[in-house]
């Protein structure tokens, strides 16, 4: 049971209950984004189930005056418009909240939860009032939901009011009935329950920086701003709005105003393996080429991903990853695809991976992603995942740096051409692993044959043992360098003079949820260090950490501690000081996981569904 | 630009092209395929239709699979970018780099096996995109390089070296080709230059995927009696229709037209494809007739060579995509980034 | 320069270099099998070209008393009839050795070697006079070396003769040009040289209880002889065999004399996805389905293994490996897809991976393989390379227990469905961690939806974490479980009561040239003890292996030490006690590799290429 | 074996077929699809048509890919094992289900995106092959589960829910498999059970396999006008061409027959396929001409719907192959391993 003396403004979490395809997704997008506007740091965590109309949804909606805004499973409030999921809706609430609920037709129980309050809004029953045609009473309904939880937790209905405005601009009757499902639902619950709740919304200046976007969205425009030219793709879930976004981007930037003509190509391709051809081929061809996909993509592309590795053909890979093995759950988050990324392909292969944590990120790796692909001459991963991609992420600002100019890495121009001797592929002339390259179509000197078949330092088909080691000992030396240029890992330390003796160490999307613990854990005096790795290979500083610290957890969203095992494997630290903590049920992380096994008072840790997993 | 290679050697009497060029600087490294192989032969007829037409071979890009068919590039333009993709995915490697640079005049290889078997959804594909590319399939009914194999194209009933017969149907990439809407479709056979040449220099003419079903016999697993891709059989049952000309664009139209009815049919690049219809049944621009053609003649035992189809209104991936004119890969980052003023007033829309 | 008082009578090595497509390989299957009979330990490499005709291939032979017939890169004596590649070849031979060459026309140099000699014989000349028809000129030529051969180094004429009388039974002309060709060599070799050779061969009876076979065929024969009845492949070099085999065996073994009806379906594939949806579709609905292909093909197949390893399905795949990455070189060997199939496609996956090291165990861990696969309901993978699965191996002739019955697993048929209240696909009510599964078409009670999306344990979809993870978390144990079950590591300790200071460890076939390198080292007084691990997951034998000893030497062929890399991963032992020796340059291991690391006299060690890498 | 079901309450009125089954018997789970989608349709037609042939459910294997499509074999058949195998490839495992068992009905549903992209080479491979199935593609026009982008059954110019317009010439998988020797090809309406239903039967007693194309519009991503895959469009455009009863084996054949000329088709399992004609134009046996036909009249705008072709003569897989009668799944392990004493006696010649 919740203190009651703590104070719960601007601090506390809610959940909607619905059903797909029935127009929540935009009112849930609505609450999102009034309080964002009200200055207040939110988080918004979309839980949608692979199908397009029917099945239960859920959005959950943290909101955090400090900022903390990772998932949390414990919810104060839960609005529960689907009756196929009322139970279980209910049983998620904490002691001491409330539930608002359609009283329109009786549901009857309180699923002997006698220590919530239940709200009943006739809801559907004022819609069938005041509304007429069944689309509009369902899509109204749910504005009726916003309404009703503006009274209760003190949502600005002039902000709501609006972004309705905005929205439906060339709409006025929208905007009108709009207005109209809002004040049923904000009047009744000002008429009938005492508002606000305690768990209640109060103007801040946090987010006045900020921007909501997805990660999707902001690695499509890393794309823009890199210079990408060809993307292609296959459609897959939670991938599939990055190149969407891509397209929208392009049709906006990228077309010459006065011809029409398009400054990029993508192709819809016919699967992920010819989605792979195409960039390997436009990469090969000198354009900035990548692919959006997710972990059945991946695996299909492995053959592909091979060739481009011992080929040396820059390309990215977006891997959105979402719950395996196989199709698993598409709707569903996790960091399942690590091993594979980083060691796709049969035959001896390694490739360089960055793991965003959020969609500042997402845009910033993209960019580095195809630095690193044309420097290193090889295909680089961004790891995403259905969390970062596909939800709704309150971010700092993005930042563009207009000195920028793309690595190219070493292409021989005509003109470099012209003066040389001869041109051969493989050769690594300055020992830094990397050999020159040149483009299809420039000059006749710079031609070469380029082979995923056995080729020695001069490009030619070999079956000779020496000749062919030599370039794939290039090759591993080529990428283990890239460790120094990719994005280097972030440290939180306790102290900068002397390590603590224990480090959490974590990838991507977990970032939040393990910051919010190393506070929590440090407040109760413990001494942490936190490392967040952002690229495979490993940079020298990320053994240093291990090796600085006598225990390390391993925070990560797998089964089998895929990081640790990469960890273990690439710094030689022994596998036992390395201890995995592990919640891979497909939602995104919360702190809770990581207390639950690390804080001294675990009684005060609420008990969760059995997500954890720890290993070592 | 334009490089001229200036061979320190002249052999005497050795013929040069518009851009001053001798057969020998369209050949490549020598050719590891079994003597008498069917894809030599193409190689040979590949390097002569370059030739005439005066391309640089930098200019090119030639690509392939995996297959005796596809270590054919190495055989020809040493001076063009090649690539030996993984087997079976040609057409998506080609299309990436023909939408990276679409200038590049690309040519690629394959066989029936990584065509029409582990490929035969990026051929169709590829040619439902258009890419703007000459497919040359070295089609012998056979995977030559993991030895004799049946492939997808082998006749039902035809046997293998080792006596096993084939008990599917085949697949005819020229009827496949027809069905899925491409705008160029031909067949010839490896044998024979004089049909085989004029069709490559159209193929590479045409603006849009022009797919050229060569029968190019595989002499040590499929040139025995009773496989219809043999040299016996296909010399025997061979008919062809509408020969064709081909005169390129800087070459004075002849005047001496041959008997028959002549069509002549312009490519995008202004250069000329003159039609010669034999016995007036086929026209060329018909998707239809072509395919009722091919099948009954096929129906009848007999191997139809000669171009079947030409799209004249054939609009490319790039020309339907609206692609700018200058080579995605040459243009300048400063026409790719919308710098840091767009995106300040962009993020606007995002709160 | 070896030394002239060692008796090489039945130890020595000789190598043939020839070209691909005239005829060589039977002529030197000839020799190879003349010396079996004659009862003398063998081994025969070949390394051929990717090519059909026109390229240069070689063939070697081991012969060797003590049964050690590893490779060896020293070569007593090159039949050099390959002018493209001669320089090299003569360069390969040991100081003091012997080149024998056509000399119809002068090659003109001994290329620098006073050191060896030079035995020429007109073998095309002879040939031309002898014979008619550029054909048969050119296979006669063959024999004929065949024939100086046999008087340089005392190979027994008449088995050749029987030999040849066996071969061409049905072609009396045949036979009697062969004859012609043996004596035109033979005689030539003995009237012009001092014949034999101190390398000389004395007949033994050391192969009385072999066969000659090759792993691929030996595959093929356990595929028989385990009951598959469905098999599925796309061509690949080098496990085409594999199918071939299987075919004939099939057509002998397999075909009603009766009706001509087949107890077997063969399918080949149009790629290697739908090969493995082939065996997928058939291990569902109960049949023992396998493919065989190489590495390239299980990159395209990773998706579809997660699918069969999510849902549960037995199959059985065959990687015969090659030299990668990517096309790499298909006709040379590598080991080089170890972490590939132990952890093939996305999401968190493990497989069961069995590590025949020859022939003989081509046959038994096939049949194992299935027996894993039908047991825990999973894909299983036997690893074998081309090495081992396309060259020519003395074996032990293969024993067959007929008390053998598959162990088809956890089935329920007609009678027990028809008992039991209901049927759940995922409950394990045993709690050893597998399901029983039904099979389609038996019966109405059994009837279940099997998919690769999330499913709970009724097998019913499912998006729900805790649903999910009780289905994965059981796999995962279930495939820990298989260690248990596989077959044990094998060892060769110095001292059966204490561990000593430092172990061998290695995998496939790299077996014979270890154990050569052991009986060396140990001869040299160092204490070794030696495992050979056959299965993953490890069993606890071989963690306890690792443990118990202060250093262990991971013995494998490919360049990043995949071996050594589970090994830390899965047992947790230090990287750091794990010093890999690699070998990756495409031909078979030999001793040499070994001994040149850990010799303690190094100096005696023959220089070779630098085709050995020392990772730690 | 046969097991029939008993329910505990009989439904008075509710009909019961042959094996005592009534439709009820044969629906599946609750489907989660839109409400309207066309895929619904087809899976009451699938219900419908398995209750008339009076087959016992746990018969059957249902196989299907991913997609909305390929979500529908929940929704039927409940008591017959089913399988949701990876996108695009259920062809080949159901070719694995049917190779290791003969004796079971194999159905396997598709969607556009998961047949003639991604899985175009296994469709097209799995018509070659014959395998003894029935193949429904439940064609919409674009992929449904990921939200509509266009699949390669997209018209020309047709548009998405976006707005965005296709440029890709269309596969038309009636062509597509007349072109591959497909030996069953039809097409029909998922809104039109009485053409569907009898359709969908003489596919399930077709031996060899049987592909329906059945136009099933997507009401959330393509049912608007311009899209040729909407209800309204296919209630305008379709034109039936040779409409089917069908027969089965135990019913008595009827002796009324209507109007029109009708031919008599005797399927492999003895029962018979009456297909009246409409104008005499079509003939059912005739490949080419039905090529032909659909060719034209696609290219006047048609849906052509109906059985277009059927192969009486058509040998499945498994003949072809020449494999045992029993499934092979069910042969006792002594008539697989040949034993010691063969080993023994192959040995001999391994020296
Ligand atoms: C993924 C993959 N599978 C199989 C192979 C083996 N393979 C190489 S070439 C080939 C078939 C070649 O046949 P085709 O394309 O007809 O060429 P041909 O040799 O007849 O000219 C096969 C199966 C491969 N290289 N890669
Ligand atoms: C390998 C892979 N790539 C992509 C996807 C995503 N995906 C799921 S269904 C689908 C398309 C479905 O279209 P269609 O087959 O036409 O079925 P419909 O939903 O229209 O019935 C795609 C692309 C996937 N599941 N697996
Ligand atoms: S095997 Fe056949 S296809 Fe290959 S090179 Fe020889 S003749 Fe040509
Ligand atoms: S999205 Fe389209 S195809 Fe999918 S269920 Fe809805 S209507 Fe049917
Ligand atoms: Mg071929
Ligand atoms: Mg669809």
């Amino acid at each position: 049971m919740r203190e009651p003396t703590v104070d719960r403004t601007n601090d506390f979490a809610f959940k909607i209950a619905t059903v797909n395809g029935t127009g929540s997704a935009s009112a849930n997008g609505l609450i999102m984004q009034a309080i964002f506007r009200m200055g207040i740091p939110i988080s918004g965590k979309n839980l949608f189930p692979s199908n397009i109309q029917g099945m239960p949804t859920w959005y959950e909606i943290r909101v955090n005056r400090e900022g903390y805004t990772a998932r949390t499973p414990r919810f104060d409030l839960m609005i529960a418009m689907n009756p196929a999921t009322y139970a279980r809706d209910i049983a998620e609430v904490c002691s001491g909240g409330w539930v608002v609920h359609d009283s329109s037709w009786p549901l009857g129980e309180d699923m002997g939860r006698e220590d919530i309050s239940f709200l009943g809004i006739p809801l559907g029953q004022m819609c069938v009032e005041q509304f007429t045609g069944s689309r509009e009473r369902i899509l109204m309904k749910n504005i009726a939901y916003v309404g009703a939880l503006a009274a209760l937790i003190d949502v600005d209905t002039d902000v709501v009011r609006t972004m309705m405005e905005e929205k439906f601009s060339r709409k006025p009757a929208l905007v009108k009935s709009n207005y109209r499902a809002l004040e049923l639902g904000y009047d009744y619950a000002k008429d009938n329950f005492e508002c606000p709740l305690p768990i209640r919304l109060e103007p801040m200046s946090a987010t006045d920086d900020s921007i909501i976007i997805d990660g999707n969205m902001a690695a499509a425009l890393g794309c823009v701003y890199a210079g990408a030219t060809v993307g292609a793709w296959y459609p897959i879930t939670p991938s599939t709005s990055l190149m969407d976004s891509f397209v929208q981007f392009c049709e906006r930037f990228r077309v010459d105003p006065e011809t029409g003509k398009k400054n990029f190509f993508i192709a819809q391709a016919e699967d992920e393996l010819s989605a792979a051809g195409i960039i390997i081929g436009a990469g090969w061809a000198g354009a900035r080429a990548f692919t959006p996909t997710s972990g059945p993509g991946i695996s299909l592309m492995s053959e592909f991903i091979g060739f481009a590795y011992y080929a040396e053909i820059p390309t990215v890979f977006f891997n959105v990853q979402r719950t395996g093995p196989s199709t698993g759950m598409p709707t569903r988050t996790q960091q399942g695809d690590l091993l594979l990324t980083a060691y796709a392909s049969h035959g001896d292969t390694k490739h360089i991976v960055l793991f965003p944590a959020d969609p500042a990120e997402c845009f910033s790796l993209s960019v580095a992603a195809f630095d690193l692909a044309d420097r290193f001459q090889t295909p680089v991963f961004v790891l995403s995942d259905l969390d970062i991609g596909m939800n709704d992420w309150v971010s700092p600002r993005l930042e563009w740096d207009d000195a920028y100019r793309p690595d190219r890495g070493k292409v021989l121009g005509p003109a470099e051409l012209e003066n040389i001797e001869n041109f051969y592929r493989y050769v690594d002339s300055d020992g830094d692993g990397i050999a020159a390259r040149t483009l299809p179509g420039t000059h006749p000197k710079g031609s070469y044959f380029t082979r995923g078949s056995g080729h020695d330092q001069f490009g030619v088909y070999t079956e000779d043992g020496p000749q062919y080691q030599e370039v794939v000992d290039r090759i591993a030396r080529k990428i283990q360098s890239s460790a120094m240029a990719a994005p280097a890992p972030l440290f939180d330390l306790q102290n900068e003079s002397a390590a603590a003796p224990v480090g959490l160490v974590t990838v991507g999307g977990c970032d939040g949820a393990v910051r919010e613990a190393l506070a929590l854990l440090r407040a109760e005096g413990q001494e942490l260090d936190y490392m967040r790795i952002r690229a495979f290979p490993f940079a020298p500083a990320v053994s240093e950490f291990l090796e600085s610290h006598e225990k390390c957890y391993v925070i990560e969203q797998n089964r089998d501690g895929q990081l640790r095992t990469m960890l273990a494997l690439e710094t030689g630290v022994p596998a036992e000081r390395l201890v995995a903590i592990l919640d891979y049920g497909g939602t995104p992380l919360s702190a809770d996981t990581i207390t639950r096994v690390l804080s001294r008072s675990p009684g005060d840790q609420p008990a969760g569904p059995p997500l954890v997993e720890v290993r070592s | 630009m334009t490089y001229i290679k200036k061979p320190a050697v002249r052999h005497p009497g050795s013929q040069r092209n518009e851009v001053g060029l001798t057969r020998h600087d369209y050949e490549g490294s020598m050719s590891t395929l079994c003597a008498g192989c069917g894809h030599d032969s193409v190689t040979a007829a590949i390097t002569r239709a370059f030739f005439e037409l005066s391309i640089e071979p930098y200019r090119v890009a030639k690509l392939s699979g995996i297959g005796c068919s596809a270590k054919t590039p190495t055989y020809f333009l040493g001076e063009a970018h090649g690539l030996n993709a993984v087997h079976g995915r040609m057409p998506s490697v080609t299309t990436g780099a023909s939408a990276a640079n679409r200038d590049l005049v690309c040519i690629g290889i394959s066989g029936d096996g990584d065509s029409l078997s582990i490929g035969l959804g990026q051929l169709s594909h590829g040619l439902r995109r258009n890419v703007n590319m000459l497919y040359v399939l070295e089609n012998n009914g056979v995977y030559g390089l993991t030895k004799g194999q049946f492939s997808a194209s082998a006749d039902v009933g035809s046997k293998a070296k080792g006596g096993k017969v084939n008990i599917q149907p085949p697949i005819d990439p020229v009827l496949l080709a027809l069905n899925l809407g491409a705008t160029f479709v031909a067949r010839s056979f490896s044998g024979d230059k004089e049909q085989l040449v004029p069709l490559l220099k159209a193929g590479l003419a045409h603006k849009g995927l022009a797919l050229i079903d060569v029968i190019s016999p595989c002499v040590t697993f499929n040139d025995h009696e009773g496989s219809t891709k043999s040299y016996l059989y296909t010399r025997q049952q061979r008919q062809d229709v509408a020969p064709i000309d081909f005169v390129p664009l800087r070459s004075e139209i002849e005047t001496q037209i041959e008997g028959g009815s002549v069509r002549h049919v312009r490519m995008h690049d202004g250069s000329i494809v003159r039609i010669r219809k034999i016995d007036g049944a086929h026209d060329t621009s018909d998707r239809a007739a072509a395919y009722g053609y091919v099948q009954e003649r096929q129906a009848a035992g007999e191997v139809l060579t000669g171009l079947f189809f030409l799209d004249e209104t054939s609009v490319d991936m790039h020309d339907r995509h609206g692609t700018t004119d200058v080579p995605l890969s040459q243009l300048p980052f400063g026409s790719l980034c919308p710098g840091s003023e767009a995106l300040t007033e962009l993020q606007k829309e995002l709160r």
